[in-house]
């Protein structure tokens, strides 16, 4: 936050702040050479997938260093090498490529999960629709996990959905489709693992709905805190009794780990972000000459 | 404190300077005042978007819709051929693709395919975010994707006077239009006339700086960096003469050729990318109807055939600059 | 058929012959002030909805006296007189239409209610799912009615549907999904009017799934026929069992009308289907120079 | 009776006779089982589309979509991240605007938003029917459309030598690369090389006729109408150099430049509607490159900026016709 606000990551900064036991409980229940997909959101994401922390910090300020080259930016994460293909900022944009990432592994027989995470406001799109739908007709390996926090932007649910449990959807495309308290990360990993298994085993989809909430506002350049379409109240409500970080912790320490490693974790933690930031300060900006890199794998004739 | 609703009503004088935005802004107040069949569709348009129409219209004529670009752009339009005058907001340039076939296949076709049998009085709105780390998929500019669409009428408005007097325009208008906004025009300020009939014809361009040596066509966004070169080289004693189209379809191709016969020297700036943009039209066109007049060669400039960075590193030169533009303007004498 | 293949009819042909029952008993139950759009299949809809057959077949043609002027053509009727907006040869490119026409009717507090026709192949297009959902929350006076005729060109809908039971899509978007038997015209008409009324008090939209079948081929044009998608059996015995004029033939001879009157009827069909031929046969062919017409309504400055 | 399997089966000479359609059919099958990670993605494709793939290919090569035109494209574009190289047939030009977000806004943006992680080597093919009374739903020519977008690459073969040779080479190109086209050639014929890697590099213009008084460009289907008028011309004594561009992205520019350097007369022939088109696009740059090659203005034939009609007898002349092309050449003179 302090590097956004200082001016040092440029462009937009959605976090996921608050979803982590969503994100991290997913992302645990698939294995390395499983597949996932997300969003404009998805900052939490690849760390929980495994991807390098420095090079997640580097490419959210624009350096060469960064796991983009500094070309996609907040939005658009990615690291092939642990599986994570893309992220898209166009909102529904990566549910058909998910789909896509599972239709492959089908053709080729591959045993490969693909996890696509996006939005209760994503869920209005018509690709939404029309994956779905080809993913149930071929039973094709896919969990589809929607972070239901409740708002897109400022439009709640009821505001834009014609009938709001969206798990409800799932049956209409023939496929099973659950709610997971989303702030329980015991309770994500459960679901997902289930899914996993069953797309490990040919019968197909599974649309799972994580409830969760975003701490943050919208993104840190939209003003839309003061647009007045959540309460002080509603949010701080959700900090107290619904952050899915001291819920666990506290369930970690009535299962017996002591206090001492938590802060142990904790720290380690900390540093290996500090590191990061160290890393993504330190690493040089692309250099100007090099902008067209990147656009074409096969080179051009003439 | 004012509220949006003072802030906006029409003003004893003639003129008042405001913003680009507080000018569109103005516009579709005024219009939505005098013509309750306009209504106002997109994402988050009853919280976000500057000035709380909603206060003034009320649930009825401000509607939030579900992130479902296609289908509220295709119920614009299926209101507008039922009585409405629907001004669909698409929020960013980048996603007018996921509403294109609407526009295109439904929208630019069904009053040409009915016979005449159905209006479509229909305003598309976007913007665009060129600079400013947006990443390739917020900072399109998809003007020239529609210009080779019959049927639509395109305006791309750069100061406030133009925005208001276009937009208007474009409630008014009976056809399809889409009107695309520059995002970094939006603070820019300039006197806009306070009659709530000011129209600014679509279909017509307007001379921003008149000069003798170069004719320079700046299209949209491009007219920030176009000033101030222009401005540099008047210092260097060269002339330039400067048209904003501000329609860009129809083209004003009259209004261009007028000024080759004067200057017999042409540049065109684009901020869209260089393959088949409104450079590739005008130039195309000149190149045929002007040719005898032209001197030199006709010079375009414009964003490279390459996606839209995120670095700022990479982003800062990207589009026609001004050192770009005096660089052409010199070796075009 | 005998003028397509004659060369009298340009372009494609999709009849919708064995829709019939579907068809006029939907279109019955609205009045003269709703409104209704269509598809490429949408021949007697119009019929239906009250548009003038000669016009309708000048239209075929493409002749000037043609209801579009020889603009639109066979997959593009429209007779606004009556209420009917526009056909769409965009699979599931009229659904959004329906709906804005319905919004259109809501915002200015008019009381008409909108019937959006569609196939079964077109409940996977994106608009469908967007549409319904808007619909659905916003309550708009729109009746979606799918003529189910099991194939989407040669595709059926095991072959294209997660799940087949398409009135099961409505749950998810909050409104009433039901299935008729749309070979019988009564039933039709009594599952639309009822649809009809809780339209009018404003309960909003209904998906309405006719099953029925289509007796020709897809079109004539295409050579799908020899593809094999479907079974001559199949047809035949569709055409022998479930043809809807037949049926409701016999149910109003059991009702008591007689053999005479039916004749009667059927012969003022048969001569103005005729009469309109006169008509389509002897309409002038559109100018060249009236090409631009109808482009635009504003005319444009310079 | 020959099955399709035997009748794409290479052949032992060099050339063999086929259409148009048929050479784009033995590009698939050829290389369908070259690579077994090539599929083939789209309506009724397992039933529809001339030659039975399925014999040969079987059930998990061949995938009949939904009518989902956005995803199944989206889903190509999925797949080519992840291993496969998809040929999306898209069957009908008009409807690439249903796909057009996942085709831009993913499909050209992601290799370079990703800083080159990904490749998508997704092929996306549809067919323009311009004449035939479609109607303007399904006539569209939306190369343009999409020329404006980096990332992509655009061929437009017309010769069965020619389809063949894109169509292997677009299918083992790593990039996305989209094929348009016209229905009015499939029937035509051509000596197709048998060589299984008879590839034609997408970038590469060809010169189909030789000629000394005026450089023409024959944009896709303009091709037909545009020997026809060649040889007429021929007769009176006009010797017309016409060139095929094959790919519109990237424009071979050199390959025009060279031959208005003999003639100094450029005509551009494209059945696109006029305004931002590929002529527009190729005008432009050679007003701006070769303007003190040319002897006359750029003269540019296309259909009007009005939509596709119904009726034959609007459609007859909307094209640019023989006569047109006849006509405007003799002026170029
Ligand atoms: C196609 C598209 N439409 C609109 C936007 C603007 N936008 C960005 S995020 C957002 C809200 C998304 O809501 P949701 O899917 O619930 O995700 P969340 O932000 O809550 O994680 C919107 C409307 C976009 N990026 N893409
Ligand atoms: C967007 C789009 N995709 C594909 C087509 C080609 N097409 C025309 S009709 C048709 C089948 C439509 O099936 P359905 O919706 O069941 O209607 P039916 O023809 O059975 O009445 C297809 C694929 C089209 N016209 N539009
Ligand atoms: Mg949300
Ligand atoms: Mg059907």
């Amino acid at each position: 936050m302090r590097q956004f606000k200082g001016g040092k990551i440029p462009g937009y900064l959605h976090t996921s702040v608050g979803q982590e036991a969503a994100i991290v409980g997913a992302c645990l229940a698939i294995g390395d050479n499983d597949a996932m997909t997300g969003t404009h959101r998805s900052h939490g994401h690849p760390i929980g997938k495994g991807a390098h922390l420095n090079a997640l910090m580097a490419e959210l300020m624009g350096k060469e260093g960064g796991i983009c080259k500094g070309r996609g930016g907040s939005m658009h994460f990615a690291d092939k090498s642990v599986g994570i293909m893309t992220e898209s900022a166009i909102v529904g944009g990566g549910i058909p490529l998910a789909t896509g990432c599972a239709f492959s592994a089908k053709v080729r027989g591959v045993d490969q999960v693909t996890l696509c995470f996006f939005g209760d406001g994503a869920v209005n799109q018509g690709t939404f629709h029309e994956s779905l739908n080809m993913a149930s007709l071929w039973k094709l390996a896919v969990i589809y996990l929607c972070e239901n926090n409740l708002y897109a932007f400022t439009t709640s649910l009821a505001q834009s959905h014609g009938q709001a449990d969206i798990a409800q959807r799932a049956p209409g495309y023939g496929m099973p489709g659950l709610t997971v308290d989303g702030q329980d990360v015991s309770a994500v990993y459960e679901a997902v693992a289930q899914a996993v298994n069953r797309a490990r085993v040919g019968q197909g989809p599974t649309l799972i709905v994580a409830e969760t909430y975003r701490f943050d506002d919208h993104s840190f350049r939209s003003s839309s805190r003061a647009l007045g379409y959540r309460s002080a109240e509603e949010v701080e409500k959700h900090k107290r009794d619904r952050d899915p970080l001291s819920l666990y912790r506290k369930v970690l320490l009535e299962e017996g780990e002591n206090e001492e490693n938590l802060r142990a974790i904790e720290d380690e933690v900390t540093d290996d972000v500090k590191q990061a930031l160290q890393f993504a300060l330190a690493s040089p900006m692309p250099r100007p000459e090099t902008l067209p890199d990147y656009m074409f794998k096969s080179s051009l004739a003439g | 404190m004012q509220t949006d609703v003072q802030k906006f009503a029409a003003t004893p004088g003639t003129h008042i300077e405001m913003t680009y935005f507080d000018a569109l802004m103005q516009a579709q107040v005024e219009e939505m005042a005098r013509d309750e069949r306009v209504v106002l569709v997109g994402e988050d348009v009853a919280v976000y978007g500057g000035v709380k129409l909603l206060e003034q219209f009320g649930r009825n004529r401000i509607w939030n819709t579900p992130i479902s670009e296609g289908s509220f752009t295709g119920m614009g339009i299926g209101a507008a051929i039922n009585g409405l005058r629907p001004i669909v907001d698409l929020t960013v340039g980048s996603f007018l693709y996921l509403a294109s076939d609407q526009i295109i296949n439904q929208a630019s076709k069904l009053r040409f395919m009915t016979g005449g049998q159905i209006d479509i009085p229909v305003v598309v709105r976007c913007c665009m975010y060129p600079v400013g780390s947006n990443a390739a998929q917020h900072a399109d500019r998809p003007y020239p994707f529609f210009m080779n669409v019959p049927g639509l009428k395109i305006v791309s408005p750069t100061g406030a006077a133009d925005i208001k007097g276009l937009m208007k325009s474009a409630i008014r208008d009976d056809d399809p239009v889409l009107i695309f906004e520059d995002n970094h025009l939006w603070t820019v300020k300039g006197d806009v006339p306070t009659d709530p009939d000011h129209l600014i014809p679509i279909g017509k361009a307007d001379v921003k700086r008149e000069g003798k040596d170069i004719t320079l066509i700046a299209v949209a966004g491009a007219i920030r960096a176009t000033m101030e070169a222009v401005d540099a080289l008047d210092e260097e004693g060269i002339s330039v003469e400067v048209i904003d189209p501000r329609t860009l379809k129809p083209l004003d191709h009259e209004a261009f050729k007028s000024s080759v016969a004067k200057t017999g020297r042409l540049l065109i700036v684009d901020n869209a990318h260089r393959v088949c943009n409104v450079g590739s039209e005008i130039a195309a066109v000149m190149a045929e109807e002007a040719f005898y007049l032209l001197k030199r060669p006709i010079v375009r400039l414009s964003a490279p055939d390459i996606h839209v960075p995120f670095s700022p590193a990479l982003e800062r030169d990207f589009y026609p600059t001004k050192e770009r533009i005096m660089q052409a303007s010199r070796q075009l004498l």
